[in-house]
């Protein structure tokens, strides 16, 4: 009985080792990092309880006992005592250390980057608040200067949902009613994904986002280039694409700079094109994938809130291959 | 004992045959439908709710590996993300609800007013109303749920989700007005229990001499008193806002969110104890049986699940580290949690001291308390980690949580649990399960167990969230996610022998004596089954280990008469005679005011008007159930 | 009552998880019938159909297509589909105009008058055509179904009694009341 | 198994009163419950106001006429209802009667008051989260009102029945009295909340 375990064990130490792009095992800011730590030290110190005890019962289980009742009695009672100091002892010290961790996590940074985070059913809202010039909103991706502390507010529009990105950080609810901060640093540029933690409805499971950490010139021309309008399209597939887009239901709930599309019910595709990925972290952001998305939503994404709208199949073309192009 | 010693008279008069049948007269259960509707035994009654709960176990399990299929490949299209919302709350709720509570209160019904010493639980009418209240509540959750209007919004029910705007249709309401129903019920039996341990106990068993299962159960329904009707406000207001537009969760309106999970965690995290308690006397009481000595240190496990029980009350926030409170409440709150590991230690240390001077016979009860030591402490062990503030920031709502709270819940009360059925089995039916498919069993489950939760952890450090239906592929969470759809395959078929064992031994199992395990406590000084009147003469009790210590002779008292239900009632303390109470007989009444409450219930979730009309029948059931009878149950 | 010498044992007990596994089968003939379905994906030729509504020639009044009666009058009898609407209603601002259904620019939804009546064909098209005096169309800003949710939304929130299928409140400041206790014509809370 | 006389119990009495009855530990169990109920209901209140940047939100203090009414009546009906239970402990059956009839008047007296209080509290459970909780509050304790005054009434028929001259029913009726001083003294931290907090 007591041999069985093993082979979890083993699987515990296979697993235990690949660093996922969204595992609080790879830690890759210094908040994870903290945690991680304290991850380590508390598995050391509860592992070798649990075993402990489980030997103790091992050899209770083998020994024969000859003492007498009284004996045995006196004898229970100061080793019961002492491991009862014991136990104080140990969750003791790892109250302290969670205290101190939770100090170190908290501290304030200076000079933060602040990103605002509207969390909905189910995507992410991104909004860079406008330090020259007007604000940077996007969805679904984060972009921060590596090795900066970035500031995020979060809130919520419709139900309660969670921002987790295990490689960086801990947990942080967002709440209807209640704004919640959390900052964040990434050490070295990288892409690391993050995804809703809280249950928030039908597509709770589709809800991610993608942390890149870029060097801190590169995140700049990236804000630059956000800001600017969405470029007039390159040939006339993207321009009758374009149109499309105007006239259907699409420019009724997204909004792309520079178009007659101003729908804010959806995100905003201004840059679209210059995403990683497409539908919450779902697709990657290939032309094949968006004329996959818009044909067909729900089947990609059951009970999301994009509808299928009917369109030719020369103008689904077209609206990707336009929709491709926002850089 | 202060109680005199005089020469006998009444059932003192008759020899055990006519006494037997004269007991019989006044205490059996008439057959065919009528009796079996309108029955006021605790054994009867108790057996029932066995049953049943086992039953809705067997239901979520099925529902479980619904879920593990979903899961086990990675953009799996098995289920809908909407069937399998509904598949995770029907399951969790079904689990916490319909299952874990009552089947340790049943089993509480059945044992409580045998190992006290007395011939029915107290306000036996109380207990059947209670096991109606939970039968419908149970049917109304499930039917539901096959009419494609389960609650799909997770057994905590979060507002704004479950709220009128985004909880749609009728889901959250049945969800809510399950809660109503199974709370109902577990308030009553939790009040019955009190009454029946504080007033009922035989002669002689002062309050150091209360077998441990007993003490659990008085403890653990004083945290259901206390605890229940946080949820029950909860859900009240929840469907208030739901449906005549209160509120109470509305921040726009001055409501807050988090209060509902105020409300509902300081229900809900004493709820873990309300399951684990029990768990922690049936392993106190089966202990001694098999390593043949008396349990060691019974005053500090008393204390022990005491202070648990009150510790309980103040760990509420540890469920709320992610929701942005006040840092400083939440350090305050990992304290406190850390804290319950004592008293937790303290009973963990007492089992092993009682090993330790014991002489272990491997038998399957004692088997299934070896798996609990394995995975209910590796569960506390993970519970110190999510106790932890920053930790939990890390873990909270991941697999990691999903494997913790099954080790505490699967490992500390299942387990026991099972040890449990195969111990009072032959006290329930007569029969001994079979040894052989027991040690399979244990041994299936326990393996099977492990090898489905522990990889759990893993995944939830690398990432993965609860109550995701589907994952993606490049996730790399396949691997193990399928081992652990495979493991869980294997832990059903071990539940699929041990239903096996149980029904097969009901029938074909071999006899058991009154007392085949050489049992100290007085449900073993009764038959196999016990019948309807439990003892023909109340034992009087002198130790705390009665049938250890008299060699072959019961002590007992005489004097109570044969011709009408009749019970002793006993002081709180000391347990001495005070007054020769009458038990209620069998009556129809307590199913009927069940109906209409349900009427009532159900009616108030199309309309609020039905609070109103529905009062009606439920004053008249009710004062059909009090008016008296002219009995002899009703002299003085 | 008396005399009944069998021991109690034979009474419920294990004999009620047979009774159980008797019952809770037949309640699994149930689940044939799907009370509260959630179809998100209209089949493209059912969304085509959809469109088909005969209209009287003064505009009031018509009959729906006959896909709607297939589909069993979903729009109306759905708890998904009115609140899939009401979200519509308020991302597509009707509030602009109608003032949470209590007029303003636009008509008020919830006083039980209907210029147009209130029958769904006739709030179908007065969504998707648009109607003279300011009424804008909106075929070219929802997809039919959708319209057609926004349609049953409208009705339900102007019915003559609370629909069982109407959502509630909204998390939001309350401007009227809820819409699952809300009788048409019944005087706006402030 | 053997059995050996060793405890006789013939002459005790044939049924407890008192803290010797079984009901009487239920009806205090049941009174536990359901003040852990209005304890929960009272810290819902205090949340909800302690969230709130003005409380009450967006209306007047509740009027002080009715509730003050009601909790008069309440207050003087604890006299006969202490009355009534010394007459059942002394087992006087002609002035149990009179004295459950007495506070059926003074049972349904302050519900009837109650109705104007709902009125008096100017908001509806609707407008806003304040509503919600005092709606709520009084809701809740209307309920017990009610409850208990039904079973004073079938108490009251009882006693006027053959069933009535019985030491039961004059335990149950010490337990209805004890019910009936619960269902009072729970009002007046309720009272205080509704009335006091708002105009603090």
């Amino acid at each position: 009985m007591r041999i069985r375990p093993l082979p979890s064990l083993a699987l515990l130490l296979l697993c235990g080792g690949c660093a996922g792009w969204q595992s609080a095992l790879d830690p890759q800011g210094p908040s994870a990092q903290a945690l991680g730590q304290l991850l380590h030290g508390f598995v050391l110190v509860l592992a070798a309880i649990w075993l402990a005890v489980l030997v103790v019962l091992a050899v209770a289980l083998r020994r024969r006992s000859r003492a007498t009742p009284q004996a045995a009695d006196r004898h229970a009672g100061i080793a019961v005592g002492t491991a009862c100091v014991a136990t104080v002892l140990v969750i003791t010290g790892l109250t302290l250390a969670s205290y101190v961790t939770t100090r170190v996590i908290s501290a304030g940074a200076e000079a933060p980057l602040v990103v605002r985070v509207r969390a909905l059913q189910w995507w992410w809202e991104v909004t860079y608040p406008g330090e020259a010039g007007p604000d940077v909103v996007t969805a679904n991706e984060i972009r921060i200067p590596a090795g900066r502390p970035v500031r995020i507010e979060l809130s919520a529009a419709d139900v309660i949902h969670s921002f987790w990105v295990p490689n960086l950080a801990g947990k942080q609810d967002l709440i209807p009613g209640r704004d919640n901060v959390l900052t964040l640093t990434a050490r070295q540029p990288g892409q690391y994904r993050g995804q809703c933690a809280e249950f928030c409805g039908m597509q709770h499971a589709h809800m991610a986002f993608m942390v890149i950490a870029e060097p801190p010139e590169a995140f700049a021309a990236w804000r630059a280039a956000q800001q600017a309008d969405s470029a007039a399209p390159a040939g006339a597939e993207e321009a009758f694409g374009r149109r499309v887009f105007e006239q259907k239901p699409c420019g009724a709930c997204h909004t792309v700079r520079g178009t007659e599309a101003k729908g804010t019910n959806g995100p905003d595709l201004t840059h679209l094109a210059s995403r990683a990925t497409l539908a919450a972290g779902m697709l990657p952001m290939t032309r094949g994938a968006l004329a996959a998305w818009i044909a067909d939503p729900q089947t990609i994404k059951p009970g999301n809130n994009m509808p299928m709208v009917p369109l030719t199949p020369a103008e689904l073309q077209a609206v990707s291959a336009w929709l491709a192009t926002l850089r | 004992m202060s109680a005199r010693i005089q020469d006998d008279q009444r059932d003192t008069d008759l020899a055990d045959a006519p006494l037997d049948a004269a007991l019989r007269r006044v205490w059996d259960t008439p057959r065919g439908v009528w009796g079996a509707l309108a029955t006021v035994d605790h054994k009867v009654i108790g057996r029932r709710y066995i049953a049943t709960a086992f039953v809705f176990l067997a239901f979520g399990g099925v529902l479980a590996l619904l879920m593990r299929w979903q899961l086990a490949r990675p953009e799996s299209r098995v289920l809908t993300p909407d069937l399998y919302n509904q598949i995770f709350t029907v399951h969790g709720t079904s689990m916490m609800f319909l299952f874990a509570v009552p089947v340790m209160e049943a089993m509480a019904v059945y044992l409580v007013p045998l190992m006290v010493g007395t011939r029915n639980i107290a306000f036996p009418r109380l207990n059947a109303f209670s096991y109606w209240m939970y039968l419908v509540g149970g049917i109304l959750l499930w039917g539901a749920f096959l009419v494609d209007m389960g609650p799909d919004i997770g057994w905590f029910a979060y507002v704004p989700l479950a709220g009128p705007q985004y909880g749609a249709g009728k889901r959250v309401d049945i969800w809510a007005q399950m809660i109503t129903f199974t709370e109902i019920s577990a308030l009553a039996v939790a009040v019955e229990i009190v009454v029946t341990v504080l007033k009922q106990r035989a002669p002689g068993m002062s309050l150091d001499r209360i077998p441990l299962f007993v003490w659990a159960m008085l403890v653990t329904s004083f945290i259901i008193i206390m605890a229940m009707p946080a949820v029950m406000v909860a859900s009240t207001a929840l469907i208030l806002d739901r449906l005549v537009g209160t509120h109470f969760f509305n921040p726009a309106e001055g409501g807050d969110v988090l209060l509902w999970q105020h409300l509902f965690w300081f229900f809900g995290h004493p709820e873990v104890y309300i399951i684990f308690l029990p768990a922690v006397g049936m392993i106190s009481s089966i202990l001694p049986t098999f390593v043949r000595r008396p349990i060691f240190g019974y005053l500090p496990l008393v204390l022990a699940m005491v202070s648990v029980g009150i510790l309980s009350f103040g760990l509420w926030v540890h469920h709320m580290f992610t929701t942005g409170l006040p840092r400083l409440g939440e350090s305050f709150f990992t304290a406190s949690s850390m804290a319950i590991a004592l008293p937790s230690g303290i009973q963990i240390f007492c089992w092993l001291a009682t090993i330790w001077y014991g002489r272990p016979v491997y038998r399957t009860p004692f088997l299934f308390i070896l798996a609990f030591f394995f995975t209910f402490i590796m569960g506390g062990m993970t519970g110190v980690m999510v106790a932890s503030v920053p930790l939990d920031t890390q873990l909270h709502d991941s697999y990691f949580v999903v494997a913790h709270f099954h080790y505490v819940l699967v490992g500390g009360a299942v387990f026991p649990l099972l040890g449990g059925i195969y111990y009072w089995f032959p006290k329930f039916t007569g029969r001994m399960m079979s040894e052989r498919i027991g040690k399979w069993v244990a041994g299936l489950l326990f393996t099977a167990f492990n090898f489905t939760f522990f990889p759990m952890h893993v995944l939830g450090l690398l990432g993965m969230p609860r109550r995701v239906y589907t994952y993606q592929l490049d996730m790399g969470w396949g691997g193990l996610n399928l081992f652990v759809s495979l493991s869980a395959v294997v832990l059903a078929a071990g539940f699929l022998l041990f239903f096996y064992d149980a029904v097969r031994s009901a029938r074909h199992g071999e006899p058991a004596g009154d007392n085949p395990w050489g049992a100290a406590t007085l449900e073993w000084a009764t038959a196999s089954p016990p019948p309807s009147y439990n003892f023909a003469r109340l034992p009087v009790v002198r130790s705390a280990n009665p049938l250890w210590e008299d060699d072959g002779v019961l002590p007992v008292a005489g004097g109570l008469r044969v011709d009408r239900r009749e019970l002793l009632v006993t002081t709180v303390g000391d347990a001495l005679p005070e007054a020769r109470e009458s038990s209620p007989r069998p009556t129809i009444w307590p199913l009927w005011s069940a109906l209409a409450t349900t009427a009532l219930l159900l009616g108030s979730i199309l309309t609020p008007w039905a609070v109103v009309w529905g009062a009606v029948p439920v004053t008249i059931a009710l004062i059909g159930w009090f008016w008296p009878g002219g009995r002899k149950e009703e002299e003085s | 009552m008396n005399g009944c010498r069998r021991g109690m044992d034979r009474v419920g007990g294990w004999k009620d998880s047979v009774v159980g596994a008797v019952v809770l089968p037949a309640l699994v003939l149930l689940g044939g019938c799907r009370l509260e379905d959630r179809e998100t994906r209209p089949d493209p030729p059912v969304a085509q159909a959809l469109g088909q509504v005969a209209l009287m020639p003064n505009g009031i009044g018509g009959s729906p297509p006959e896909v709607y009666a297939a589909l069993g009058r979903p729009y109306r009898d759905s708890a998904f589909h009115l609140s899939q609407g009401k979200r519509l209603y308020e991302w597509f601002g009707c509030q602009a105009c109608h003032a949470d259904g209590q007029g303003g620019s636009g008509p008020s939804l919830i006083d039980g008058w209907w210029n147009y009546g209130p029958d769904l064909p006739t709030l179908y098209t007065t969504i998707h055509d648009g109607r003279p005096g300011g009424m804008p169309a909106f075929r070219d800003r929802m997809t039919r179904d959708q319209i057609w949710q926004l349609a049953a939304y409208v009705q339900a929130m102007g019915a003559y009694t609370g629909s069982l299928a109407a959502p509630g409140r909204s998390d939001r400041p309350q401007t009227r009341p809820a819409e699952n206790r809300l009788p048409a014509a019944s005087a706006p809370l402030r | 198994m053997k059995q050996d006389v060793v405890v006789d119990l013939s002459d005790l009495p044939m049924n407890g009163s008192g803290t010797a009855s079984l009901t009487w530990w239920g009806t205090v169990a049941f009174m536990l419950i359901e003040g852990t109920g209005f304890a929960l209901m009272i810290s819902v209140y205090l949340y909800l106001g302690s969230l709130a940047p003005a409380w009450p939100i967006e209306a007047p203090p509740p009027e002080w006429g009715p509730g003050t009414g009601v909790t008069l009546l309440l207050l003087a009906s604890l006299v006969p209802n202490v009355l009534l239970s010394r007459w059942a402990a002394a087992r006087d059956l002609r002035k149990v009667r009179a004295g459950l009839l007495i506070m059926a008047v003074f049972g349904t007296a302050p519900l009837v008051l109650r109705v104007w209080e709902f009125m008096a509290l100017d908001v509806s459970w609707d407008s806003n989260a304040y509503g919600s909780a005092v709606w709520m509050l009084l809701g809740l304790h209307t309920t017990h009102i009610l409850t208990d005054l039904l079973e004073t009434y079938v108490l009251a028929a009882l006693m006027f029945t053959r069933h009535a001259d019985n030491p039961r029913r004059f335990g149950d009726v010490q337990d209805g009295a004890m019910y009936w001083n619960f269902v009072v003294l729970t009002w007046l931290p309720i009272y205080a909340c509704l009335y006091g907090i708002p105009r603090l």
